[in-house]
């Protein structure tokens, strides 16, 4: 019984845990021991839906027992299972790394407060990825917005409320974009239901209305994404933002949103209409390339490394919506790869980060001098998060590197290869900058001395750092997930999911 | 015109149906107030006019709202819009002060993207289903089966209700939980205090400037109070029949509370009714509500699925309701109460003569 | 008949919606608001029996419930703004 | 031990060496014999393999499967067999030089100097020992990695300096142009093993084919075929030792070894001389060859001039590869050898001479054989051996070239040879000749003689490898001929 | 022509309401987009996102219909679908005011402002400063 | 009967058309904020009953008529009641009644 019960279970164990969490507000360190458990107990259904997904197929869920279109239904298949796997292993260990962390940040009276908050957004993150229906998926993205900005604002510097306010305009104006779409595609169809839409959307033919449809909710996802330059509001929010959440949320949330895209482009409005009708890919393609170059150049000139790793998110976002506007399968399974292994290392280089803050109480790119001798551990983390980000083999990065080049060459798009090779030598001098600083220049006299950050932190940075070579070195399962969910959504142009 | 209306015998159910042009008069002359109203606001300099017209336009959309037949969301965007919202912004207006500083910046570029995005939708509508068309798709598919199924299904006369809450019930649930997650981020920037642990010692502005107690409005709100209270709860529980529910019911719960802090200071009200009774009754709601799902699930039913609640599926149908509903209004009317309180305990402060400017990186 | 009394309503409206956007003060605008609401309730009730649907006066008592709210509101806040100058508004 | 555990063996020895002196690194002497300690028995165990691959075994280890159809994998076959044979002949000499050399000159850091070592030893077997592009290039970069702590040894700002353009050189070549080359040719052929013949036989063709050659060759920055050469100077600011390992061993050997290797293994000779202005590649190293000797020529300080010695060297052995002839293929893979030997020699020398008495430049060397006779001996004999006469390695490798240029009618090919010989006399002949036949400038009292012994020794040994292999080239040979042409 | 003219005349008059709505929902977008002032911005925001649940209502609304509540001499009940969203999007509506106005009070208590550009000045310099 | 009723009511609502016309063009076109709300305020009130009492007419006696008159007395009580609050805070932060005619 539990086990036909499991989609709901994933979305309902956060969400309603959020308020036994908020109860606790004396008790944050009970409140801090609940979100984790909880985080676990979603990762265990993940691991338990994928493994239904393998063995019998897509699965589908009717909320309140009404069968779509008629309910809310939830579906699991090829593709978001693969999300669904990535945002609550992150949670699974960022939720545990959070505790210590947020003692530094954090004042006690606030810290309840921010565990319900991840909570929350773990929920919506993993909600928006399993919806089934376009209109609980708008529902679900504004609890992981609303909480994500929560958590920003929680940041230490005052600049984390101007950076928390940008993202809020941004944010709510690209989800009032995705209602307007949402509404019109309701209008010409009649229905809500992901898979119906699907459906019915081919009939429309090219009509007007929903080509207008389709742009405003390309805009819409485009600002929750990231995408250049929709993304002014990304580099704040993360830099800004309290440790724990700025690895959270950029390990998850910007890949929710690209899954969001790769659902909308593919399944429900179609191949056909996606990148015959609209030629989405000339949108992509340009923008990503720019995107690419552009803010792996600006995240050479920063400073706080925090900034810096966020502009390179927004690379890394180009990276995906590239793979995206390849339009084969190889360009898919590559965006789809890179959005599994981008949250592994961003998440890594995030937590390493936080450690570095905790002791040092920024990341400012010069406080970091001889860090490498006096933290050993957490900077070692960071190479290895940073070399995923550059691409060197044996790391993921490498490898959604090599299938994302090896799209482009199917299309024999030389300048896109030339692109994405020159933007992982600008990835690799900013990568640079920071081992030099970490481990070539001295610690400067006098600067008191600094330990090794704990193991409640070190831990789970490894955990992460250990996956980035995991999946560096044997790319087998998250290749297989990706390949077969791009090929299913290629297949995918008439009937549905 | 009075003579040829009326050849039908009066009741309840048998005035004169359809004025179908007048409607669209009425709905035209709205549109035209709001348009108007937005161009003031793009306009106006004064922050406190702008607020004030805000309440009107959504008044006049809500009105708006009737008129196209939606009389529950007309209900919830004026307790939203011109109720709650609106005062928020004035309690912040009164932290902020009241004077944009400068015009706009050359609004050029904004211009630019404005008429691009409005463009690509009046050429959008070019295409799209006639206004009002009874054949539209959008009537047709799923709603069809709200509108013929759900008074036997669910047993309720009013669909918006039904839908809201059984069919869409997911979708509510998400509702509750965002108002739940505005209180977390509200509570964890603002938070609820006394003013009497703020300093009152310098009050030493004019005497016309100190603030006195308006014993009139104190006594009409007296009056008021359990009115309102037992209208919220009608709302509450008519929500089957009419226009309402345990949102609307909320929000009314929370207007009367709102009220009594206006007129009676934020003192009195906390002593009424204090934070951690809030709070607990917050997440109280919530829990109402999924609990309702989780009893559902494991009665052998899916998620919210309130068949399996009685023997009869109906009624089964009818407790669910009722009690989601009830969690509703709980976290509704708890969540802005105490995020009222927050903005008023920031006004306060405000008053109070505390420094403009605190530690950048404490929460304070 | 209903249609009379709208339409006159809906001019009550504008009128004092135009108050609202001259001001020239605050107190003038909350004065139209104040009306302007109080006018919205009634147009309800008229509304209501235009479509022969009176039954959705429940809309009306709290429209009256809510302005009433938002006036005293805008006073209260009011009367917390520190520097109340004189200046004109626009 | 089977073929199998014994390339396991192979592959992990230098890092259970680089373990141990981590773990021993309280402890000099400890350390550094545990250092040549390791480096024994991988000669031991290397020495087993050829053994193995002379009596016609083929061993093959697959790691793990990174992506359907893409693994790491590791294969022996001749031409890398003969790779590694030379680094781990080279590494305990090399260990035991720089045991002298870095307690000879009080460096600092010398745990992680000996650590990095065997990384990248490791690296060199990676690469020698690749049975697939992909593993190629991994162990490619890790040697890149493991080199850089090296380079920058001294941790200065010039040698920072020096590192940085290193690093920036070689990354930026092998991630730019090496790696797309390595997915093209996966994308068009479905596998990135090497295989005799070529994989690329019939699956790509014309124009494509040349520019994917080009992106190899380039790709390879550590062949340093000019313009692609600026690192390898630059490196000059690294401890002799690392010099040595650099120029000698590890890193540029790495390099034309693996431009052999593709060109054998991955386009296949006959694919590559179908490919359109095909006789027109060997042009590059041609060019490298002529344009480096004269460089070299005008440097006064002796590591430099050394550098670019090795410049034009390498591109030999590219020059060979890209001739296309069977002949000059073995010819290439012969320089290989020789090169190896005859170079490290020389760097020891350098080496040698600044530990006893900090002189780097040319001009500074006036008598010094008459002080440091053993020294010079071996110089000498380098020397002898990169100009390719006999009795010296360098001459078999060169004769071998020559060969292959008139085997495939390319005389234009045949005149850069030769006079790319008479500029090698130009640029050796001069340090022979004044450190022999000078006099010694007057003002210098100061008294110095050899260099610690564990120098002297190793640079004697390699000095007298390099005439042993003119002497007795048996294995080399056999090697040679095992290549399947 | 005169087919075109009638064609167009009778597409407006099925359009009109949605033209409106587009008006406004721009002119709320425009405040959002160009306003420098915080609290003008949230106004701005919530002016777009009601002009967007016009929208809906309007797709909901069916001439001649009537409130989708069971009425024994109804004879078209307009569609129910939307007036649920819209519920949904209202309350998700308020809930983002609050948050942004909260927001926008410690804007003024760190800040001291609540000019975007006054705002990014302080900011720019504290950059600098660091 | 009917038409008896029919114009009882017509009457009350044209009262409180007149009324609420009245008022509004009182707060548009008086000189200063003291007389408006005197035009406003007086006129509402009454304007209020005249369409409540019109309107339940036409209702008959049922729950409609009911919440007619709760909006009634709602009205009546809170208009007022703002009024006064309007005036008094407007007196209390100084401003000024227009005493003098401008020309």
């Amino acid at each position: 019984m539990m086990s036909s019960q499991l989609p709901a279970l994933q979305v309902v164990l956060p969400l309603l845990g959020a308020p036994f969490c908020f109860l606790l507000w004396r008790y944050p360190r009970w409140s801090w021991a609940l979100a984790t458990l909880l985080s676990w107990s979603a990762f265990g259904v993940a691991i338990m839906l994928l493994i239904q997904v393998q063995n019998a197929g897509t699965i589908e869920y009717a909320f309140g027992g009404w069968q779509a279109p008629w309910g809310i239904e939830y579906v699991v298949d090829q593709l978001n299972v693969l999300v669904l796997l990535i945002v609550s292993g992150i949670a699974a260990v960022v939720f545990p790394y959070s505790w210590t962390s947020v003692q530094r940040e954090i004042d006690p009276e606030q810290q309840s407060l921010f565990f319900t908050s991840m909570l929350l957004c773990l929920a919506g993150l993993l909600g928006i990825t399993i919806a089934g229906d376009a209109f609980n998926l708008f529902v679900l993205l504004e609890i992981s917005s609303l909480s994500t900005y929560t958590m920003i604002s929680m940041g230490r510097d005052r600049r984390a409320l101007t950076a928390s306010f940008q993202y809020l305009i941004m944010g709510t104006i690209g989800a009032t974009f995705i209602i307007i779409g949402v509404g019109i595609l309701y209008m010409l169809t009649g229905t809500l239901n992901m898979q119906d839409l699907a459906t019915r959307i081919p009939d429309l033919g090219t009509s007007r209305a929903s080509q207008v449809a389709f742009g405003f909710l390309i805009t819409g996802i485009g600002l929750k994404l990231a995408m250049f330059p929709l993304h002014l509001w990304l580099p704040n929010a993360y830099a800004y933002a309290p440790s724990a959440a700025s690895a959270f949320i950029a390990a998850t949330a910007t890949k929710v949103a690209v899954y969001v895209m790769v659902r909308y482009v593919f399944s429900i409005f179609g191949v056909g209409f996606s990148f015959e009708t609209m030629h989405i890919q000339w949108l992509f393609v340009p923008v990503s390339v720019f995107a690419i170059l552009f803010t792996s150049i600006v995240a050479l000139f920063q400073r706080d490394i925090k900034r810096m790793l966020a502009y390179s998110s927004v690379a890394q976002i180009g990276y995906m919506l590239l793979g995206i506007g390849l339009v084969n399968v190889t360009g898919l399974s590559a965006a789809l790869l890179h959005l599994f292994n981008h949250a592994l290392m961003k998440g890594a280089l995030f937590l390493a980060m936080g450690a570095v803050c905790y002791r040092i109480g920024n990341t400012f790119i010069d406080s970091m001098h001889g860090l490498g001798k006096q933290m050993p551990w957490t900077m070692a983390a960071f190479v290895v998060g940073g070399l995923s980000i550059v691409g060197v083999p044996l790391t993921t990065g490498f490898v959604s590197k090599w299938v994302l080049i090896q799209g482009a060459i199917e299309n024999g798009w030389w300048p896109v290869v030339a692109v994405i090779l020159v933007a992982s030598l600008i990835a690799m001098l900013y990568i640079w900058r920071v081992v030099e600083a970490a481990y070539m220049k001295p610690r400067p006299e006098g600067a008191e001395s600094i330990t090794e950050a704990p193991a409640s932190l070190l831990i789970p940075l490894w955990l992460l750092a250990a996956a980035n070579i995991y999946f560096g070195a044997n790319a087998q399962f998250s290749m297989e997930l990706a390949q077969s969910a791009a090929k299913t959504l290629f297949n995918s142009a008439v009937v549905g999911f | 015109m009075l003579l040829c209306e009326q050849q039908t015998p009066r009741g309840l159910n048998q005035l004169p149906r359809k004025k179908t042009e007048m409607e669209l008069a009425v709905n035209i002359t709205l549109l035209l107030m709001l348009c108007a109203t937005v161009f003031a606001v793009v306009k106006l300099q004064s922050l406190f006019a702008i607020v004030m017209l805000f309440g009107i336009y959504s008044l006049l959309s809500a009105m708006i709202f009737v008129a196209l037949d939606a009389v529950d969301v007309a209900f919830t965007e004026a307790a939203v819009g011109a109720g709650i919202s609106t005062v928020l912004m004035l309690a912040t207006l009164v932290t902020t002060g009241r004077w944009k500083k400068k015009p706009e910046r050359s609004g050029l570029l904004p211009l630019f993207v404005v008429t691009i995005t409005g463009a690509a939708l009046v050429w959008g509508t070019l295409d799209m289903p006639e206004y009002g068309n009874p054949a539209n798709p959008a009537h047709h598919h799923v709603a069809d089966r709200y509108i013929a199924e759900s008074p036997t299904e669910i047993g309720i006369p009013n669909m918006v209700t039904s839908v809201l809450a059984s069919y869409r019930g997911f979708d509510t649930l998400g509702e509750v939980i965002v108002v739940f997650t505005a209180l977390v981020g509200v509570l964890s920037l603002l938070q609820v205090r006394r003013p009497r642990t703020f300093a009152r010692k310098q009050d030493n502005r004019p005497d016309t400037h100190r603030r006195r107690p308006y014993p009139v409005l104190q006594v009409v709100a007296l009056i008021m109070m359990p009115f309102i209270i037992v209208f919220a709860l009608y709302v509450q529980f008519h929500g089957d029949f009419g226009p309402g529910g345990g949102f609307q019911a909320g929000v009314i719960f929370a207007v009367a509370f709102i009220l009594y802090t206006l007129t009676y200071g934020l003192d009195d009200s906390l002593a009424l009714t204090p934070l951690p009774a809030l709070k607990i009754l917050a997440a109280g709601g919530v829990i109402i509500y999924g609990g309702t799902g989780v009893v559902s699930m494991l009665l052998g039913g899916n998620f919210l699925d309130y068949n399996v609640l009685a023997a009869n599926p109906v009624s089964g149908q009818h407790i669910g309701i009722i009690v989601i509903e009830l969690g509703v209004g709980i976290t509704v009317a708890s969540v802005l109460i105490t995020v009222f309180y927050a903005f008023v305990t920031r006004a306060e402060r405000n008053r109070a003569g505390e420094k403009q400017v605190d530690l950048p990186n404490k929460a304070d | 008949m209903f249609a009379t009394a709208a339409a006159a309503l809906l001019v009550i409206m504008c009128l004092a919606l135009v108050r609202a956007f001259r001001g020239p003060k605050i107190y003038d605008r909350i004065l139209a608001v104040n009306m302007f609401g109080t006018k919205t309730v009634l147009l309800i009730a008229v509304y209501g029996f235009m479509t022969g649907r009176p039954e959705f006066l429940d809309l009306g008592i709290f429209y009256a419930l809510i302005n009433f709210v938002g006036v005293i509101a805008a006073l209260k806040f009011i009367e917390r703004l520190d520097e109340y100058d004189e200046q004109e508004e626009r | 031990m089977t073929p199998e555990s014994l390339l396991i063996t192979a592959l992990v020895l230098p890092l259970v060496g680089g373990a141990l002196t981590l773990c021993l690194s309280k402890f000099q002497n400890a350390r550094d014999g545990a250092t040549i300690f390791t480096a024994l028995v991988l000669l031991f165990v290397i020495i087993q393999l050829i053994g193995t691959t002379l009596s016609g075994g083929t061993v093959e280890w697959q790691l793990f499967e990174m992506l359907p159809g893409l693994s790491i994998e590791f294969r022996i076959e001749p031409l890398g067999m003969m790779f590694a044979g030379i680094a781990a002949l080279l590494w305990p000499i090399n260990s035991l030089y720089s045991v002298g050399y870095m307690r000879g000159n009080n460096e600092d850091n010398q745990t992680r100097f000996y650590l990095f070592f065997a990384i990248a030893i490791f690296g060199v077997m990676g690469v020698a020992f690749a049975g697939n592009l992909l593993t190629l290039f991994i162990f490619y970069e890790v040697l890149t990695l493991s080199t850089f702590p090296l380079v920058t040894h001294k941790g200065n700002d010039t040698a920072l300096a020096g590192g940085r353009i290193y690093l920036s050189i070689l990354l930026t070549t092998s991630i730019g142009l090496l790696l797309p080359a390595i997915i093209w040719t996966w994308t068009v052929a479905g596998t990135t093993d090497f295989s005799a013949g070529g994989i690329l036989y019939g699956k790509i063709s014309g124009v494509p084919l040349t520019i994917l050659t080009l992106l190899f060759i380039f790709g390879i920055g550590k062949a340093a075929v000019m313009p692609v050469h600026r690192w390898l100077p630059a490196a000059m600011v690294a401890p002799t030792p690392v010099s040595a390992l650099l120029h000698a061993v590890a890193v540029v050997k790495a390099g034309v070894f693996s431009v052999v290797k593709i060109v054998v293994y991955i386009i296949g000779i006959d694919t590559l001389s179908a490919a359109p202005w095909s006789s027109l590649l060997w042009i590059l190293p041609g060019l490298t060859i002529v344009v480096a000797s004269v460089v070299a020529i005008k440097q006064d300080n002796l590591k430099k001039r050394l550098a670019y010695s090795t410049i034009g060297q390498l591109s030999y052995v590219v020059l060979g590869a890209l001739l296309i002839a069977p002949l000059s293929i073995k010819g290439a893979a012969l320089h290989i050898v020789a090169h190896a030997f005859g170079k490290i020699t020389l760097f020891f020398a350098a080496g040698s001479i600044y530990t006893s008495c900090k002189k780097t430049d040319v001009s500074q060397l006036d008598g010094i054989g008459w002080r440091m006779p053993f020294t010079m001996t071996a110089f000498t004999i380098g020397a002898i051996s990169m100009i390719g006469l006999p009795p010296a390695a360098g001459f078999i490798s060169k004769w071998y070239l020559l060969m292959g240029a008139f085997q495939v009618e390319q005389l234009v090919a045949v005149m850069v040879i030769i006079t790319s010989t008479l500029l090698n006399t130009a640029y050796f002949m001069p340090v022979v000749y004044a450190a022999w036949f000078r006099k010694e400038s007057g003002e210098t009292i100061l008294t110095y003689g050899e260099a610690p012994w564990p120098v002297v020794v190793a640079l004697m040994l390699t000095a007298i490898i390099t005439i042993l292999l003119f002497l007795f080239p048996g294995i080399p040979f056999t090697l040679i001929s095992a290549i399947p042409l | 022509m005169d087919s075109i003219f009638t064609d167009i005349l009778a597409g407006a008059l099925g359009r009109y309401n949605y033209w409106v709505v587009i008006v406004l929902m721009m002119a709320g977008f425009y405040v959002v987009i160009a306003s420098t002032n915080l609290v003008k911005k949230i106004v701005g925001l919530n002016i777009f996102q009601t002009s967007v649940f016009i929208m809906y209502i309007s797709i909901g609304k069916i001439s001649g219909g009537t409130a989708p509540i069971v009425w024994a001499n109804a004879e078209l009940y307009s569609n129910p679908l939307p007036h649920v969203l819209i519920l949904t999007a209202i309350v998700v509506g308020v809930a983002t005011t609050a948050l942004g106005l909260s927001l926008i009070m410690r804007i003024k208590h760190a800040y001291g402002s609540v000019e975007e550009d006054e705002i990014l000045a302080l900011s720019q310099a504290e950059d600098e400063d660091e | 009967m009917q038409i008896a009723v029919d114009l009882v009511s017509w009457l009350f609502l044209s009262m409180g058309m007149f009324l609420g016309l009245t008022g509004a063009y009182g707060i548009l076109k008086f000189p200063d904020f003291y007389t408006r709300v005197h035009a406003a305020s007086i006129s509402d009130t009454l304007c209020t009953a005249c369409f409540v009492i019109g309107l339940a007419l036409q209702s008959g006696f049922n729950l409609v008529t009911a919440k007619l008159f709760m909006i009634l007395i709602l009205l009546w009580l809170t208009g007022p009641a703002a009024s006064h609050a309007l005036v008094r805070a407007a007196n209390t932060a100084g401003l000024k009644p227009v005493t003098e005619k401008k020309d």
